[in-house]
């Protein structure tokens, strides 16, 4: 007789986990789903986003703190100008991995990230940020 | 993907058939192979070949800065990046006696089980899609959006967070983040009933994986497995309980265990994981004090030698330091769990079907940048 | 779970210099000779999980490591022991824990250590073919 | 009109023929479409994703899209390959499963449909003689002989395409639509037992007044298992499997082939929507339609409820997982087969239920 009940149940919990797994799936058919459309709709990012870094050269020293600290060496101090002396970082974006040491570490605060993640180019120094670039990235991103 | 050298129809020995599964392959989830020998559906023999997307991190460690390190680190698994910095960090900590301060301490396990969660969702994903229910990989995709939402707003990025220092965390909790946390977690929670319903209440997934005994706890043990897998076999071992390490011995959890170590009995751990670190979650952002969250100090580690560990979504993330009073570690040995699961493979595989490897591999969630380095 | 002690490791390996290193994390330096040993007295004691095996390169000889745990109650045992840079070789630890295999597998493709009577020494991270042993502080790349 | 014509008798039955043998292909095509593309939306929707939202409106012009581009590829054929049956086998396959949409009562469907347009153009009236899916007295048994074809053609398309992936699930291909095939007959002989036709169209006549699922739930669940692993849906889609084996028997095909053969798989998948409708669901009947859609009450009712199991098949694949070979081959051998006998036994005696009930004559 315990058998009998042995297969009975069995049955049971067939039939009865197919029809709560086809309900699972049936359910989501009329609920709000959470994605997006990317194009016409984006995504907004937090605060504390790391997008493409850069450099308000009106605060830069030229102490070259984060050429120092930067792990995969991708910024390059460079002459602000032909025969001046003070410095500005360069910054290879090929290179960064955007982890924001140097911005930790930047005494006057003159480096920071954006929210641009969209910098694109046909050429690999399209993606390099020389002293011009790199003091408005908001104006490189990619519309 | 086809071994050229031995293909099906000129075999010498007929009754066997060797198929390379990988480096590229749907369920490998990463650039892995898995030469198999198969008689008829029956796997007769396994070798793992890894090594595709080794990046030489431990030598990357010994060129480096003690602090420049924890940003490589989460590119070692980039589902559960938090781990593998905090890992590190540790070991510094405990060569230089470093104090943290408790707030920190605090944020670290909210970071950690938050990743925990985020992880355990990748694995609800991919092992969905390895057994064939590409609407789990969805949904667990979903949920972790969510929760990696929450670990951008605290950390500033998705997956290669950064959010470790010596010392203490890099950044404070920003304004609403526990209305946020709360969200997600509501969000996450909602949907676990539906993945119990679609896995380990639903018949055809128990009668494909019931059967799959991975291991016993004495085999797990000789293997040196760790982690959900271990706990499947029965075996009542977290380091957060067993070796408690930031303010877990002040937390109340449970550890789940399996009964046999199959692969229904990992499924069944990881659920119950993920609701334990809900609660862990819900209980730390009750119970944070306030104060400093980072202790700075000069990174001179002295002469020595630490080895510390973190009990990670796959097992025990192991990181062996040795230091020479430089500012760069002599040597940084990383123990990788996933290398330790996937590499007892040919130990497992043995007379199991072809169609049970994927589920083995599944339950094994191995994440290869950690298994390579 | 009482925390271990330098004595309660120095009753398992009485020829070991033994020092603490963090709570309840210890590290043993040993002699050579009793490399497996150490390993079947420190199973027997009840470190029966096998971490990981290892090495390191220091430069006029190489150290070897394992590392061991109790999988029930804590405690976590290194256990390191010298041996010649030049001819790196030391017994394996695979009849002792099955798991050591892979591990040692590693520690050969790295740091090019020999691991006696582990029968599938191959190179497992870097290519078949590759030159040289990465780790190795005098390894140019 | 076309009556008119005064054909001889038998070129007058060859016309009738190739008229309603192109419109049932035809129409075959365009539902095969409509399935890929439900299938891609409503597995969406189950999976909270969009599916195809571009090309067209909700991305409806998608499956033609994707057509397009298969047709327009070039046909790769494996240096290893048997390269006539490589190229044979994707025609066979789909030929084969195309032959089931003239026994099935689609030229009936469309026919009748236009007949809406009867107050407009009254000649439209002389189509539904053109009908001949009623003329096969044994469209079961031919279904049947049909279905049982495929798995040849598949295990040999796994073997000449000279890949391990493509053997293995030729193989699994051929155990299991081979041992599936014996408890979908004896399934099918109890739907005959009931009804002691072969012909559809007497099948769906005798449920006037109660449906087969009715009369034998059992048959209907076997049924709907069997037809789905004959279909190679999941959770039998063991010989596809694309997280095992990659695509299974199909890995090497591309292009045009592919489009044939994924054109075969979902054909049969909708072929078993509207077997089940019309064994077990009464076909096209039900109330008729008001006003001038009356003529097309009947096709209605059929591609409600063929469009209802599509819907199902594709909630199916949703929520379960892929079975395992070993598995499926014991299910099908110590329970579906057992299983179907009892059923066999169930209907004779719910037969002379229902009879002395006077619900089937």
């Amino acid at each position: 007789m315990s058998r009998v009940r042995e297969i009975f149940n069995a049955v049971y919990r067939i039939i009865y986990g197919s029809l709560l797994a086809t309900y699972a799936a049936t359910k989501y058919l009329f609920l709000r789903r959470p994605t997006i459309e990317y194009p016409t709709q984006t995504i907004q990012f937090t605060e504390r986003y790391r997008g493409a870094l850069e450099v308000d050269d009106n605060l830069c020293v030229g102490c070259g703190i984060c050429a120092k600290v930067c792990p995969n060496t991708c910024i390059f101090m460079v002459p602000y100008e032909k025969g001046n002396p003070a410095m500005i970082p360069e910054i290879d974006l090929q290179h960064c991995m955007y982890c924001g040491l140097c911005v930790d570490y930047c005494p006057p605060g003159a480096i920071y990230h954006t929210h641009v993640v969209k910098i694109v180019g046909f050429k690999r120094s399209d993606l390099y940020l020389s002293q011009e670039k790199v003091t408005n990235v908001q104006e490189l991103e990619y519309k | 993907m086809v071994n050229d050298q031995q293909t099906s129809l000129e075999s010498k020995d007929i009754r066997t058939l060797t198929i390379n599964v990988g480096p590229q392959h749907p369920s490998t989830h990463g650039p892995m192979d898995i030469v198999v020998t198969i008689e008829g559906e029956t796997i007769i023999g396994a070798d793992v070949k890894l090594g595709y997307i080794h990046r030489g991190i431990e030598k990357l460690c010994e060129l480096r800065n003690f602090f420049q390190i924890p940003v490589y680190l989460n590119r070692l698994c980039y589902v559960s990046g938090m781990f593998w910095e905090y890992g590190f960090v540790k070991a510094v900590e405990e060569i230089m006696n470093q104090k943290v301060p408790e707030r920190a301490e605090w944020l670290r396990v909210i970071a950690c089980e938050l990743t925990r969660i985020a992880s355990h969702m990748i694995f609800f994903a991919s092992f969905g899609a390895d057994v064939g229910n590409l609407t789990l990989y969805s949904w667990g995709i979903r949920d972790r959006d969510r929760i990696i939402d929450v670990l951008e707003l605290l950390s500033g990025q998705r997956m290669t967070f950064g959010y470790f220092r010596v010392g203490g965390v890099r950044y404070d909790v920003p304004v609403g983040f526990e209305d946020n946390i709360e969200k997600s977690l509501r969000y996450v929670e909602s949907h676990l009933r539906d993945y119990e319903r679609l896995t380990v209440e639903n018949p055809v997934f128990i009668a494909r994986t019931e059967n799959i005994i991975l291991a016993d706890s004495s085999k797990a043990l000789e293997l040196g497995w760790t982690g959900p897998l271990l706990r499947a076999t029965g075996l009542k071992r977290d380091l957060r309980r067993d070796e408690p390490y930031a303010v877990y011995d002040t937390i109340d959890f449970e550890i789940p265990t399996g009964k046999r170590g199959s692969v229904l009995d990992t499924f069944y751990v990881r659920i119950e994981e993920v609701k334990e670190s809900i609660k862990i979650v819900r209980q730390a952002i009750k119970r944070i004090p306030s104060g400093p969250f980072q202790h700075r100090a000069l990174l001179y580690p002295p002469p020595g030698i630490g080895y510390a560990h973190v009990e990670d979504s796959r097992g025990e993330c192991g990181y062996m330091i040795v230091s020479d009073g430089s500012p760069k570690p002599y040597r940084v040995k990383i123990r990788s769990p996933a290398y330790v699961h996937v590499m007892s493979l040919p130990y497992i595989l043995k007379g199991l079907k072809l169609a049970d490897l994927y589920a083995v591999i599944g339950a094994i969630d191995p994440c290869l940048g950690e298994i390579d380095r | 779970m009482s925390e271990l002690n330098v004595e309660d490791i120095k009753k398992i390996l009485p020829y070991a210099e033994i020092y603490k290193i963090y709570k309840n994390k210890f590290y043993a330096k040993i002699p050579k000779e009793n490399w497996i040993d150490s390993a079947r007295r420190l199973k027997e004691a009840g470190f029966s999980l096998l971490i990981t095996v290892t090495g390191i390169d220091r430069q006029n000889f190489m150290e070897v490591n394992y590392i061991c745990r109790r999988p029930e109650g804590n405690g976590l045992v290194i256990v390191g022991t010298q041996i010649d840079r030049r001819d790196p070789r030391i017994p394996s630890l695979v009849n002792v824990w099955l798991g050591a295999h892979f591990h040692e597998r590693e520690t050969f493709d790295l740091l090019g250590i020999y691991f006696e009577g582990n029968l599938d020494l191959r190179r497992i991270l870097l290519p078949e073919d590759w030159v040289g042993h990465p780790l190795r502080k005098d390894y140019k790349w | 009109m076309i009556t008119e014509l005064y054909l001889p008798p038998f070129l007058y039955d060859i016309f009738k023929s190739a008229v309603a043998t192109i419109i049932a292909i035809v129409f075959t095509l365009l539902n095969v479409i409509i399935f890929i593309y439900a299938e891609r939306k409503v597995w969406a929707r189950s999976m909270q994703r969009m599916g195809p939202t571009y090309v067209g409106k909700w991305g409806s012009l998608q499956l033609i899209a994707d057509l397009i581009k298969l047709l327009s590829k070039e046909i790769i054929v494996p240096s290893k390959a048997n390269r006539v049956a490589f190229l044979l086998l994707p025609i066979l396959v789909a030929i084969v499963s195309l032959m089931i949409a003239i026994i099935l009562p689609y030229d009936y469907v469309v026919f009748y449909t236009l007949q809406i347009f009867q107050p407009l153009i009254p000649s439209v009236s002389y189509l539904t003689k053109f009908v001949v899916s009623n003329s096969f007295t044994a469209g079961l048994f031919i279904i049947y002989v049909v279905l049982g074809l495929n798995p040849v053609l598949i295990l040999l398309t796994g073997w000449v395409s000279n890949n391990k992936y493509t053997v293995v699930g030729g193989f699994r291909a051929a155990a299991q639509l081979l041992s599936f095939e014996i408890p979908l007959l004896v399934v099918i002989a109890s739907v005959v037992v009931l009804t002691n036709s072969l012909n559809l169209y007497d099948i769906v006549n005798m449920q006037q007044k109660v449906w087969f699922v009715i009369v034998a739930p059992l048959a209907f669940i076997l049924f709907l298992i069997t037809t789905l692993a004959e279909g190679e849906r999941t959770p039998f889609d063991i010989p596809d499997a694309e997280s095992e084996i990659i695509a299974g028997w199909n890995t090497e095909y591309s292009a045009a082939p592919y489009a044939l053969l994924l054109m075969g798989m979902y054909a049969r998948a909708f072929f078993s929507a509207t077997l089940i409708a019309i064994l077990f669901f009464g076909g096209w009947l039900g109330p008729t339609l008001p006003g001038f859609l009356a003529p097309f009450s009947g096709p209605f009712w059929l591609m409600l409820k063929t469009y209802f199991f599509m819907i199902l098949f594709i909630v199916i694949r949703a929520a379960f997982p892929r079975y395992r070979i070993d598995q499926l081959l014991s299910l099908n051998w110590t329970k579906l087969l057992p299983l179907s006998i009892v059923n066999l036994i169930l209907v004779v005696i719910a037969k002379y239920i229902v009879l002395s009930l006077g619900l089937i004559s």
